[in-house]
C-alpha cells in the first residue's frame, strides 16, 4: 500500500458521460493486479472529505487508469480534472482476482460500471482460454462496451441485444457450455450480483461445474481495513462480518452472503 | 532549541509526544502500521474492546457528511479473548504505550474487563468508553447520565493502577460536570470528545443512510464544538484534557492543546491521510520551534481571555 | 399535478408553503426583500426580539469553520420599542406571515414582549428563543434546563392567542424530552434546531475568534445533527416540528420532512445566497410532482426503518 | 444589488503575489462606485462555506477588476481560477467614498492590499486637483504602487522610500501643505486606519482643515446587512454599533470608534 500524488495524464470520454481517465503512478502501476481499486482524494480541502475507491481499470507501463461516471461531489471534481493535475492516490488495496488455469472457458459479468476492472482483467488472463463477456444496462447508452472480448449485450429497454437483465442473458447463453469448466468473473450492482450467486449455485446443485468470483461495492471510509465501515456477510460464519476494502472487493461467490 | 520535549505525563502513563490515534480509527494497530512507524507517535488507543465479540451493525455503516462522516459501526470488535491471544501480541512489537479502550453494557463489564487486562505490562492505560452513540444498550444512556459515570468511575478505579481515562459524550449541556465526577471518582484524565448524534436519510428510498438509523458525527465539521468542549473543561476543572474531534492538521492540534489538551488523538483523518500523524508531528515540532517553547505544559490551557465584554 | 398544495397549518399559522427565513438571518426583511419577492416565502421569522434594545458583543463577531459558521452576535437587536415602530410597518406591506422571535433574561421579560405584540394583527407565531448560546444571563441556561423550558412555555401560552412555537436547544442529550413539555404546556410546536455551542483559537495570538469566546454553529456542517434530533422528536412526540440547521438546498429540506419535520427554516444559506429559499421552494415542487406527492402532510415523517437490526 | 456569475476574462500578476483578476459583470460594472465592494464566493461547493469581500479595484467597459493576495483557502481558490471559469459575485456593496469637489487636495493613504481601491478612485475623482499617494509596507515586496499618481513610500524596514510607517510618512510631508483643505482618502489594517484618524483629530484640533474618509475591514457573512456580523463603534453613540458591510466600509474618521 501506497500514498502517491498522481498526475494525470491523459483523459478520454470513451462514451458519453463515461471516462477514461491514466494517471501516473509507477510504484503502484507495477504492484497492481486486476480487481484490486485505488482510493482517491479527489480534492486537497475538506469537501468531499474521504477518498473515493476506484477499481484499477487497466495498467499501460506506469500508468493506470480508471473508468468512471459522474455521480455525485467526488466524481464531478475528477471529471473536471485537466491534464497535468492531480489526484491523491492510496492503493493498490483488496484482494483483487484469483487468477489461475483452472477452467476452460471464462465468463464476464458487468453491470453499469461493474465494466471497470475487465479490461486489465483481461490482459492478465493471458492463457489463450475462451472467453465471452455479457453486459447489461438499462439501455445501450449505460452498455459500457469498452475492450470485451466476444461481447453479448443485455439491456432492460430493448435498445440494444437481449431484452432484459445481463444475469437472464447469461442464464440463456451460457447452456450451451454447461459441460466445461466455467469460471465466472461478475462486477456490478449488488442486485446483480446477487442474481448470479443464486444462478451459480443453482448450476452446481445440478452438477455443473462452475467457479464465480465477485467484485462487490460498500459504502467505505479507509479503504484498507482501519474502519469497519464496509462489512459483508461471511457465508460460513453468521456471526462474522468480511470486510469489502480487505477482504475483498473480489470474492469467491461461496464465501459471501449477498 | 535543542532542549524541545514533547513528551507528557498523564497518571503513570508516559508519553513520548502529544499526537495519539483514536480509539476505532486505527483497530489494532495492524493496518496502519504498514503506513507508519507506529514507534513515532504517542500512544494508541485500541479499538473499543468488549467482553464477548461483538458483530457489530448490518451495513450501511458509514455516510459522508458536510467536511464530517457518520458511523454506526456498533462497536464491531474481536473480544476480550481474541484481543488478549491475537492483538497484544502484535502490539509488544511495538515500543509504543498502547491504551486499551473498553466499552460494555453493563457496570460490571467494564470491570470484568479491566480486570482482564490489567496484568498486562503492555497495556499502560484505560480509555473508558462511555458515550459510543451506536449500540442499543449502554453507550449513550451511560454517557449522558452524570451518575452513572461517576459509578462507572469508581468501580473500574478500584480494579486498575493504570492510567484510567474516561471518555466523554459531548452530547450533553454540561461537560465540565462529567469532567468532575471523573476527577472525583479517580479518573487520571477525560478524553473529549466523542462522536456527536447525527443521522440522514435518503430522499428516494425514505430509508436512514445508515442501518442503525442513527451515527456518530466526527470530522472537521465537529472541531469547534470539540474545541469549546475542552475549553469548558479545563476552566472549570482540574483534570488532564486529551482533545479529540475533527483535527486534520498541526494547527488543529496546537489549537486543542491553547483551549486546554495535555494531549490529542487523530481520528477520522487517519482513514483520509493514514501517515498524518507523523506529518503533524513534525508541524507541531517546527511551530514550538519557532515559537520558542520547549514544552507542551507552557502551551497548554494558554488562552487569552479579555477581561469583560 | 395542478392539486399541488405546500400549504401547511401549524396552530393557527397558516403557511403557503413549509419555507421559513430563519431567526437572526433575515434581520427584518428589509434587506433580503432587495433580492426576492417575500410574499413567495412560507413566513419570515425575526431577528430576536427583546424587551430592551441590546448592542449585541464586540466585533468579532464571525468565524468560518469546516462547512459552517461560528456567531456570537449576542442578541444585537432594536429592541420592542423600535420593533414596533419601525420594522411591523415595514413588514406589513407584504402578504407574507411574520413569526415573531423573542429572547430575553427572565421569565416576566419573554411575558412581557408576547403581551406587547400581541395586538398586532401582522404577528401570526411567536417563536421563542430559549437556547441562543450568546448572552450571559439566559439564553442557553434556559435552554437546557428543562423545569425552566416547561415554565417559560406556560406562561406565555398564558399570554397568547397566537400560535406558540419554543426554539430548542440542541446542546441537551435528551431533545424529545424538551419537545414533550413544551406540548404539555401549550405549545403549537417546536423549531429544531438552534445552534450548537462552539469555539476556536488562534494559533498565534491565542486569543478566542470570537470576543465573546463561544458561538453558534451553524451551516451544513450541522445538519446530520439537526436531522437526527428533529427524527428523535418525531418518533417520540406528537407536535409539529420546524426543522432548521444546514439547510443548503430542497434535497436537504426533503430529507428534514421526511425525518418528521412540518416546516423548514432557511438559515445560514441566507447569507451565502439570499435567493435561495425561492430556488428551493421550486426544487420542493419539482420534487413533489416527480414522486407524485400532493401535500406535506404526505411526506412528513414518512421515513422508512427496517425491523430491528 | 445585484447577483451574477461572471467569467475571469483577464488575469494578472502585477507584482510578486498580488493579483489583478478582471471579471465581467456589465451590471455591476455599470453601478458599481469607488470604495463600495462585492463578496464572492469562490467555489460552489461548501468549501469556503462563505463569499469572501474584495473591494472594486477599477472599471473597465464591462469588467471589474478586483486585487487581492493569497492569505487562506478562500485567495488561494481564486488565484487558481483560470481564463474562462466563473465566480459567482455579490454586489456593488456598501458606501463608497464620497467623491464631491470640496477640498483642494487629495491625500491616499494605503497600507497593504489597502491599495486595492484606489485605481477606481483616481479615475473617479477626476478634477484635476492635485493628489499625492503614500502608501507603506513592511518592506519594498510588500508596497503596491500599483497606479497610484504622486507616489511616497514608506517601508517598516527601509528598504524603499522612508523608513517607518506610512502615517509618519504622511505627518512628515503633510506638513507643507497644511494651509489648504485637504480631504485624506485612507484604507489599510485597522491599526494603521486608528493613527490615520488621531494624526487628522490633532491636526483639525490645532485649526487646520482636514476631512477624511477610511475604507475599514470586518469579518463577514452576509456583507449586506442581515446577519449583525460586522459591527463597529458608532462615535455618536456609545449604544449603538455600525455595520461596517451596509454602513461602510467607507466612513467619515469622525463617525466611528477606530
Ligand atoms: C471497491 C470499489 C470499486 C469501485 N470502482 C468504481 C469504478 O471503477 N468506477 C466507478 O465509476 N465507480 C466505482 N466505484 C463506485 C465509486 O466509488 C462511486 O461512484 C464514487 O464513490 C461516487 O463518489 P461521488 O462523490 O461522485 O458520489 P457520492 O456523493 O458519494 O454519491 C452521490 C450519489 O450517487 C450514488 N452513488 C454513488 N456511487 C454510486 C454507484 N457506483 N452506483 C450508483 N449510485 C451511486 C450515491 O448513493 C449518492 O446518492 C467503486 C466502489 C468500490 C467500493
Ligand atoms: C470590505 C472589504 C474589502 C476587502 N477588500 C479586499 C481587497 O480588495 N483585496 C484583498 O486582498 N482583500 C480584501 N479584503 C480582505 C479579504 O476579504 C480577505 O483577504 C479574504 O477574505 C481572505 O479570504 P481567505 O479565504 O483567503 O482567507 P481566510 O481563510 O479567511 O483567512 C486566512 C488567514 O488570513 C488572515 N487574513 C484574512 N484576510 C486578511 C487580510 N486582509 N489581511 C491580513 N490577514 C488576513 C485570516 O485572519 C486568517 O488567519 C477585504 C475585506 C473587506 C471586509
Ligand atoms: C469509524 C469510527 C469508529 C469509531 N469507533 C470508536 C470506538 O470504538 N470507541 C471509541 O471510544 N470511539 C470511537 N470513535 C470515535 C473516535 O475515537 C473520535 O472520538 C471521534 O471520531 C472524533 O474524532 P475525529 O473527528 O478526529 O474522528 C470512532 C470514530 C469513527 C469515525
Ligand atoms: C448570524 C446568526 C444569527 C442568529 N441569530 C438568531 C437569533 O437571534 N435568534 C434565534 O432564535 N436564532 C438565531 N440564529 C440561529 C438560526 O436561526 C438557526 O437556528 C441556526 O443558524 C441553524 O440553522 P442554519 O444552519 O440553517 O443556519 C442565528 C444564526 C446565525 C448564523
Ligand atoms: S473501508 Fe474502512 S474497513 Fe473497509
Ligand atoms: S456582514 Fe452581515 S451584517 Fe455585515
Amino acid at each position: 500500500m501506497l500514498i502517491t500524488n498522481s498526475v494525470v495524464v491523459e483523459f478520454l470520454e470513451i462514451q458519453k458521460g463515461i471516462f477514461l481517465q491514466k494517471l501516473k503512478s509507477p510504484e503502484i502501476a507495477e504492484k497492481i493486479k486486476p480487481g484490486q481499486f485505488l482510493n482517491i482524494k479527489v480534492s486537497e480541502g475538506y469537501y468531499p472529505l474521504l477518498r473515493r475507491p476506484f477499481s484499477v481499470c487497466d495498467v499501460e507501463d506506469d500508468l493506470i487508469h480508471i473508468m468512471f461516471a459522474v455521480y455525485g461531489e467526488g466524481t464531478k471534481i475528477l471529471a473536471n480534472k485537466k491534464i497535468g493535475e492531480t489526484v491523491n492516490i492510496l492503493g493498490p488495496l483488496g484482494n483483487g482476482f484469483n487468477i489461475d488455469d483452472d477452467y476452460d472457458l471464462a465468463v464476464f459479468l458487468a453491470g453499469g460500471l461493474g465494466a471497470a476492472p475487465f479490461p486489465y482483467l483481461t490482459r492478465k488472463l493471458n492463457n489463450n482460454k475462451e472467453i465471452i463477456s455479457f453486459v447489461g444496462g438499462r439501455s445501450n447508452k449505460e452498455v459500457i462496451k469498452y475492450q470485451f472480448p466476444n461481447l453479448l449485450i443485455a439491456t432492460e429497454d430493448g435498445s440494444e441485444g437481449f431484452k432484459g437483465n445481463v444475469v437472464q442473458l447469461f442464464e440463456n447463453e451460457i447452456k450451451k457450455f454447461l459441460d466445461k469448466k466455467i469460471k465466472v468473473f461478475a462486477c456490478g450492482p449488488n442486485g446483480m450480483l446477487k442474481s448470479v450467486s443464486n444462478l451459480i449455485k443453482r448450476f452446481n446443485e445440478e452438477g455443473k461445474n462452475l467457479t464465480c468470483e465477485v467484485s462487490t461495492e460498500s459504502a467505505m471510509a479507509c479503504g484498507f481495513g482501519i474502519c469497519q465501515g464496509c462489512p459483508i456477510q461471511d457465508s460460513h460464519d453468521p456471526n462474522r462480518y468480511l470486510l469489502v476494502c480487505k477482504d475483498g472487493p473480489v470474492f469467491n461467490v461461496n464465501d459471501i452472503e449477498l | 532549541m535543542s532542549n524541545l520535549d514533547l513528551s507528557i505525563k498523564i497518571g503513570s502513563l508516559e508519553l513520548s509526544n502529544p499526537i495519539l490515534l483514536a480509539s476505532g480509527t486505527v483497530g489494532y494497530g495492524n493496518e496502519i502500521s504498514e503506513f507508519i512507524d507506529l514507534n513515532k507517535v504517542g500512544g494508541i488507543i485500541t479499538k473499543s474492546i468488549s467482553l464477548k465479540p461483538r458483530k457489530g451493525n448490518k451495513p450501511q455503516r458509514i455516510f459522508e457528511t458536510p467536511a464530517g462522516m457518520l458511523n454506526a459501526i456498533g462497536l464491531a470488535n474481536v473480544g476480550l479473548e481474541e484481543f488478549i491471544s491475537q492483538k497484544i501480541p502484535f502490539l509488544e512489537k511495538f515500543d509504543v504505550p498502547i491504551i486499551c479502550n473498553i466499552a460494555a453494557s453493563t457496570l460490571e463489564e467494564y470491570v470484568e474487563c479491566v480486570r482482564a487486562l490489567e496484568n498486562f505490562e503492555k497495556i499502560k492505560a484505560f480509555e473508558i468508553n462511555v458515550s459510543c452513540p451506536n449500540v442499543k444498550e449502554g453507550g449513550l444512556q451511560f454517557g449522558n447520565d452524570i451518575r452513572m459515570v461517576a459509578k462507572i468511575t469508581e468501580n473500574v478505579r478500584l480494579s486498575t493502577k493504570k492510567t484510567l481515562i474516561i471518555k466523554l459524550s459531548p452530547n450533553v449541556s454540561n461537560i465540565s460536570d462529567f469532567a468532575k465526577v471523573c476527577k472525583e471518582n479517580g479518573a487520571d484524565a477525560v478524553s473529549a470528545i466523542n462522536t456527536l448524534v447525527g443521522s440522514a436519510f435518503d430522499i428516494n428510498s425514505r430509508k436512514p443512510k445508515l442501518s442503525n438509523v442513527f451515527g456518530g458525527l466526527s470530522g472537521p465539521a465537529i472541531k469547534p464544538i470539540a474545541i469549546a468542549k475542552v475549553f469548558e473543561i479545563h476552566r472549570a476543572v482540574d483534570i488532564p484534557i486529551i482533545g479529540v474531534g475533527g483535527i486534520m492538521n498541526w494547527q488543529d492540534v496546537i489549537e486543542f492543546i491553547i483551549a486546554g489538551a495535555s494531549a490529542v488523538q487523530i481520528g477520522t483523518l487517519n482513514f483520509i491521510d493514514p501517515t498524518a500523524s507523523i506529518s503533524i508531528l513534525e508541524g507541531i515540532k517546527n511551530y514550538f520551534v519557532n515559537k520558542n517553547l520547549t514544552s507542551i505544559n507552557q502551551l497548554k490551557g494558554s488562552y487569552i481571555l479579555d477581561n469583560g465584554n
